[in-house]
């Protein structure tokens, strides 16, 4: 069974691997961004199943606070994009 | 063993991948990025020591050392940071070499 | 009582840190006349009763961190009470200055951590703990170096912090490499394991590198002079007598004690003479060439450095164990006398600064006769650094040269021999300008005493310490000779 | 099963690191950077080190993220810059140092043992559970003292840099949104009970005063992000105190040791003592980070200043 969750984390993080392919083709920087949150939601997936192969429960903690955390670079983001920081330059890509 | 090959590998070569990006940007956002993947090659050989140790249980002491090691290098990045911040507030820039009141020599 | 050189400092950083205005003046000065205090009476300890070892927490090694205190690092303490205590007088009217004001506020307490990690560094003993006080040495000191908030010096800052950055990232790898090897964090336990296999050398590799690029060695030498010479007087003493003489000791700690007889190979140790010999003539070479006061200094610091490095292959070819003695002291005397001149030679400049409002050499005339006892300062501590009888450089120098020729490494003797003249150059072209008049420079303004006078005793001290050769010897050689060798203190 | 993966981990961090540093658009290396931080803690997770995986969640995730993100600023404007020249001269020295070490690392010993075995043999005269934490707050104490001092030394020089005289001086008011505020509403009674749940894990579990330090602080951060006020209702004299309380916890327990036991940092056996220890580094570390993230300079002058020599 552990052999089991293992593929199955395994398979998650090719997932991530395949994602990157988004961050570096973009266009735009909020495309980039939304790869990197869906990288943290299959983190904590591959985390989790991860806690189950290796029978380690405390890794959960580590799967919440990513749960928990990654929203706060989008808000960065959002707070550098939207308020006059990044838009004049970039507008073609938002 | 074959798994602490595995990761002591992988650390050396983050550790010279963030060297060559040090040493080739001339950035300096990208040289700090660079400078925390140094610090994660580090930071990995030792947990990968703390993996193979022969007895059951983690080694504890390599595990300490990188929490030790994870404060120590954020409060640098924060540190470098707001400087780099305050290079591009009276610069403009982000670099290093640009460095306009200071006479020819 | 090594404990307090390191709760004091901190203690009044802490305190400088909450309180406001003049009290903060106060609580600086009085805890740097503690900590002063403190450093004597632990000198005078350690020169009766010989080495301490303590176990942190009551935990013997190597789970417990240690604190090792010998000869050598009582000398490095002593230096650091006596160069922090003047710096510290001098500071107190330094930043009473109405352009300086604001930045007292934040002076004190990053100097006060400065201190205070610098007295921990000279106590360490196991190799984890030497990193974590490096980056705080680090850190404090670039916070230092950019107090004065020009561009030049935030860049300056930057880029002597990202290079300790990547020497601090280095030496971690080369512990992980250490405890890989031997699974002890240590050093004396390090020093006992016998075969040093490549992952010894390695650690030695990584650790000597990430620590010459601290201390500027010759080619990672280009931070040092825009840092130095960019902060403001106060710092620039403290960044060049004391903070590269803290990852130099961290060095020769690791050389002498960690590696000492499996690794160290003479080439390594060859190398690195070649390249402190090669520091010495283009630091030097760097400083005759410059027009601005504080940068002919802080090339100088390229050059003095370049000295230090002679010891190694002095030390690690000679077999004599006699001329390894005096090897050693040759090197710690030029590290005293080194700092205690150049903290002299950058006061003396601040106070010129102060006085003429410029740092550019020719704006420097008239000042002889205006401002003589800076004048005297200058000339007192360039003496001590051309190493002319009967200053502490001259003790030095003079000691080096004798070791180099009983080691038959007879190109080494390059160094003291072209270096002296070399700084000679620079010193008599600081020297000459002062006593050329000239009508059209009006001079000067008022530079208070206590600045004045702390300059004066720096540089007074740095010649007095020609003197006391003895007692540096019998520190060196009785009581750490045997720490130094590796062996653990019982 | 567990080989495939370590070889995929191993190449993909790898992999995302050279991305890193190739890559030529800033704000694609720090969102890389991000990757590469989730891809490290599962490598943590692997090694069976859960204390450096939530931390490096806790930092990588959040933390790290939000202050290159703010650090890039009006960066991200220059697109395309040409990738640095001498690639090959300076490539070849750091691939013959990768060469060099991956050799020497073939000699690691078979039979290397660590420090281990000693520290679970003497756990339990720390009246401590967990060997992390005993190892932090007991063996090696001291370094978490002084790691405490480099957290502070770093904010008085981020101090120092900004000339300021409080972090809340150089505090800018931030622009209130509104699905921020509706996040936070959402995620911060989460983020306090996380925190208190980790400094409690701690004592016995992975856990403990770093992870909850950053949680807290994270929560902090994300108050401001917000445009909430009541960061800045923190007067300021509280705010230093608040800071320093977890070096002060250590430098008075290093202090009243040498009076009472003749010993540098050795600690009385209670339960109170290490509860003591952990709040106060607890709270020190959240709002000694909060300051770090939010001592940022001013946007408006020197920015504006900045994307009109840029551009």
């Amino acid at each position: 069974m552990n052999t089991f969750f293992l593929g199955m984390a395994l398979f998650l993080v090719l997932n991530i691997l395949a994602g990157l392919w988004r961050v570096l083709k973009g266009p735009k920087q909020a495309d980039r961004m939304v790869a990197a949150q869906l990288f943290g939601t299959t983190g904590v997936a591959s985390l989790l199943l991860l806690a189950q192969a290796l029978e380690s429960p405390f890794i959960r903690n580590a799967a919440l606070l990513f749960a928990l955390l990654t929203v706060m670079a989008v808000l960065a983001f959002v707070r550098n994009t939207s308020y006059g920081v990044v838009e004049d330059n970039n507008d073609e890509h938002l | 063993m074959t798994t602490l090959l595995i990761y002591a590998f992988t650390s050396i070569i983050l550790f010279s991948i963030g060297l060559f990006g040090l040493v080739s940007h001339p950035n300096l956002i990208r040289k700090i990025v660079s400078l925390n993947i140094m610090g994660g090659g580090a930071f990995l050989f030792l947990i990968s020591l703390a993996y193979h140790g022969r007895s059951p249980d983690i080694d504890p002491v390599p595990q300490a050392m990188v929490l030790t090691g994870i404060v120590v290098t954020i409060s640098a990045t924060a540190f470098a940071l707001c400087l780099t911040r305050r290079i591009r507030e009276k610069t403009g820039q982000c670099l290093l070499e640009h460095c306009p009141d200071k006479p020819e020599t | 009582m090594p404990e307090l050189l390191i709760l004091v400092p901190f203690t009044g950083a802490l305190l400088c840190f909450l309180f406001p205005g003049h009290i903060r003046d106060v609580i600086g000065l009085l805890c740097a006349v503690l900590t002063f205090v403190a450093s004597i009476i632990l000198t005078g300890n350690i020169y009766q009763n010989g080495p301490i070892r303590l176990n942190l927490g009551g935990w013997k090694e190597p789970l417990g961190i240690g604190m090792c205190v010998d000869g050598l690092s009582v000398l490095f303490i002593f230096l650091t009470g006596i160069v922090g205590l003047l710096v510290s007088l001098y500071s107190v009217s330094f930043f009473s200055k109405a352009n300086n004001q604001s930045l007292a506020k934040h002076f004190w307490p990053l100097w006060l951590f400065l201190w205070g990690s610098l007295n921990s560094i000279f106590f360490v003993s196991d190799i984890f703990n030497a990193y974590v006080v490096m980056e705080l040495i680090s850190i404090s000191a670039a916070a230092l170096a950019a107090l004065s908030g020009t561009n030049a010096s935030l860049i300056a800052a930057l880029r002597y912090f990202l290079l300790a950055m990547a020497g601090s990232m280095a030496f971690l790898l080369g512990v992980g490499f250490l405890y890989a090897q031997t699974g002890t964090l240590d050093m004396y336990l390090l020093g006992a394991v016998t075969d040093g296999g490549p992952l010894m050398a390695m650690a030695l590799g990584l650790m000597t590198v990430g620590l010459i690029m601290k201390t500027a060695l010759f080619p990672f030498h280009f931070w040092l002079p825009p840092a130095h010479g960019e902060a403001p007087a106060p710092v620039s003493a403290v960044l060049s007598a004391l903070v590269i003489k803290g990852s130099f000791y961290l060095l020769l700690r690791i050389w002498c004690t960690v590696f000492q007889d499996t690794t160290a190979s003479p080439q390594t140790a060859t190398l690195l003479g070649l390249l402190g010999l090669t520091g010495v003539i283009w630091g030097s070479y760097q400083a005759i060439i410059q027009n601005r006061l504080k940068l002919i200094i802080a090339y100088s610091s390229v050059g003095q450095v370049g000295y230090l490095f002679l010891l190694f292959p002095l030390v690690f070819i000679t077999l004599d164990p006699a001329w390894k003695i005096e090897a050693w002291t040759a090197c710690v005397f030029q590290t005293i006398s080194h700092g205690l001149a150049k903290a002299a030679l950058f006061l003396a400049a601040g106070n010129l600064i102060h006085a003429t409002g410029t740092e550019n050499l020719k704006s420097m005339r008239n000042i002889a006769d205006r401002l003589p006892m800076t004048t005297f300062t200058l000339a007192l501590a360039g003496v001590s650094l051309m190493g002319l009888p009967p200053s502490g450089g001259f003790v030095a120098k003079w000691m080096l040269l004798q070791s180099i020729l009983a080691s038959g490494q007879w190109w080494l003797a390059a160094a003291p021999i072209l270096g002296g003249l070399l700084t000679a150059a620079y010193i008599f072209r600081i020297l000459s300008q002062a006593f050329v008049s000239d009508d059209q420079i009006s001079c000067c303004g008022h530079v208070s005493f206590v600045m004045e006078k702390s300059a004066l005793l720096l540089a007074i001290f740095s010649i007095l310490i020609g003197f006391r050769s003895k007692e540096v010897i019998f520190l060196l050689s009785e009581q750490v000779y045997f720490v130094i060798q590796g062996g653990i203190i019982p | 099963m567990g080989l495939i993966f370590d070889l995929i981990i191993g190449l993909s961090l790898a992999g995302v690191a050279w991305r890193i540093v190739r890559v030529r658009e800033h704000f694609q290396a720090i969102v890389l950077f991000i990757t590469f931080g989730l891809l490290l803690s599962l490598a943590w997770t692997r090694l069976k080190s859960p204390d450096i995986a939530i931390a490096e969640a806790a930092v990588g995730a959040g933390l790290a993220g939000v202050l290159l993100m703010d650090a890039l600023g009006t960066l991200s404007s220059t697109r395309n810059q040409p990738l640095p020249g001498r690639f090959l001269q300076l490539f070849i020295p750091c691939l013959f140092l990768a060469g060099l070490m991956a050799y020497t690392i073939l000699f690691i010993p078979a039979d290397f043992q660590g420090l281990g075995p000693m520290v679970s043999e003497a756990l339990p005269d720390t009246h401590l559970e967990y060997p992390v934490t005993a190892v932090l707050l007991d063996f090696r104490g001291y370094d978490t003292w002084l790691e405490l001092g480099v957290l502070l030394v770093a904010v008085l020089g981020v101090l120092c840099v900004r000339q300021a005289g409080t972090i809340k001086g150089s505090m800018l008011p931030a622009p209130a949104e509104p699905v921020g505020r509706w996040i936070i509403k959402l995620l911060l009674p989460l983020m306090v009970l996380i925190g208190g749940y980790l400094l409690w894990l701690g004592a016995f579990a992975p856990g403990g005063a770093f992870q909850a330090g950053v949680v807290l602080a994270s929560g902090g951060v994300m108050l401001w992000q917000a445009g909430h006020p009541s960061l800045a209702l923190l007067h300021h004299v509280w705010w230093k105190i608040l800071m320093i309380s977890g070096f002060v916890f250590f430098l008075i327990l290093a202090s009243s040791s040498l009076l009472y036991n003749q010993q540098f940092m050795t600690h009385p056996e209670a339960k109170m003592w290490i509860l003591g220890v952990e709040y106060a580094a607890t709270l020190s570390i959240a709002i000694c980070l909060i300051s770090l993230v939010l001592a940022s300079p001013a946007r408006n002058q020197g920015d504006q200043r900045a994307r009109k020599t840029e551009s």
